[in-house]
């Protein structure tokens, strides 16, 4: 149960979406990919359903390090979902 | 190898200030490349973009880029300030500074870390419309994520 | 196209003032990118570099660098100073300033004007020596005229 | 005889050797290029000979304008021998 307890930050419009800036997830053990994971977010009520409609252009950190969407989730402390970035 | 000096505040900055503690008292470098960017108003249509970011990977992310910059090039200082919150049109926004003794490794230097910072630092820029609609979140532009490939 | 401002003069000049007056009162501007050239004391052996300068023919060369740049890339302000004279390490002795909408043109003006003024602009430099020896005149860099090739 | 009476302008080492900074020359009719012109000056007298020791280096400007060595000299107003320029 590593990936329990996880806090998960959103930013931009997908913060906008989903309603919160940060929460804590449970995410279950099925649950091993970046992608999955957002597969599994997806599902979790219409914001996320909208927030995350295009799950290829979001973009995840681990641990406040980027990572693809095929990486594997291990146990991050932080995980953070954005649009593509904008700015200096 | 030089540790870059990173800032990430609301607060705008003194570029001159900024150049004039890189360069105080040292006469070993010869090139002083400096990038700012400025929020601008899309011909009056804006009253401020606001900027959100995402504290600690964004200064983490920069400072990747920074250090990255030291060690391909022979940089002996430099600083990147980046704002976020409410910035209006004609004020700045992000600061990039090189110092090197050669021309080539201060405009490359800055240019670098400008290119990365673009797409990799968690910034995200929001439209105030002078209309009062709601404003937009801005578009990542495919140009920025090209630029990047320049360094490859 | 803009006209660009080019000014050769013994005295020093103020970065941040001259950058002031390209962008105050505008909000188009999103990039304003500077290089600044410094004497270098060469590991101390050198008290002051003096800059020769052919009058009239200096000011022509450096504006028609500066007009070509403003013609290849979208520039919306450029400035370039040059000073003759003796100067001392760590004074400033040359300033491109150039301003865009976006950071590539700012980035290339700047830089195309440094690398032509380097090889086409008629300026020479004297070593001052530390040690009282007779100072030799700087020898022209091969890497310079390479420089200019870049943009062809 | 238009190329009678040009101010000819020296500089950097090369005014140091000829031993002074400008002059107003009278060419012959034969010197009819930039490169037979700077032969004829090497002819003129020792520091001549010194500072064009190597005439493939010497930048010659027509009228603050770079030419080079095969250019035809017309009638210059303003002619400048200089080495390679190392401002910026």
């Amino acid at each position: 149960m590593t990936k329990n307890g996880a806090k998960v930050h959103y930013f931009s419009w997908i913060r906008e979406r989903v309603g919160m800036g940060e929460e804590t997830v449970n995410l279950p053990d099925s649950v091993e990919t970046v992608s999955q994971m957002l597969q599994w977010m997806q599902g979790r009520n219409d914001q996320f359903a909208a927030a995350l409609e295009f799950p290829d252009i979001i973009r995840v950190a681990l641990d406040q390090q980027h990572v693809e969407h095929d990486q594997r989730l291990d146990s991050p402390r932080e995980i953070a979902l954005f649009p593509p970035m904008t700015g200096g | 190898m030089i540790a870059p000096k990173v800032i990430v505040q609301s607060d705008d900055f003194d570029q001159s200030a900024e150049t004039r503690k890189l360069t105080r008292g040292r006469t070993d470098i010869g090139a002083v490349a400096t990038f700012t960017g400025l929020c601008r108003s899309e011909d009056h249509s804006l009253t401020a973009l606001e900027l959100e970011h995402y504290p600690g990977m964004a200064e983490a992310e920069i400072e990747r880029s920074a250090s990255e910059a030291c060690q391909r090039w022979p940089i002996d200082g430099m600083t990147v300030i980046h704002r976020y919150g409410v910035i209006r049109p004609g004020e700045q926004i992000v600061l990039v500074i090189a110092t090197s003794r050669h021309r080539d490794a201060a405009f490359d230097g800055a240019r670098y870390v400008m290119d990365f910072l673009k797409t990799n630092a968690p910034f995200w820029k929001k439209e105030h419309r002078a209309d009062g609609t709601p404003g937009d979140w801005v578009d990542a532009k495919e140009s920025d994520e090209a630029a990047k490939k320049r360094w490859d």
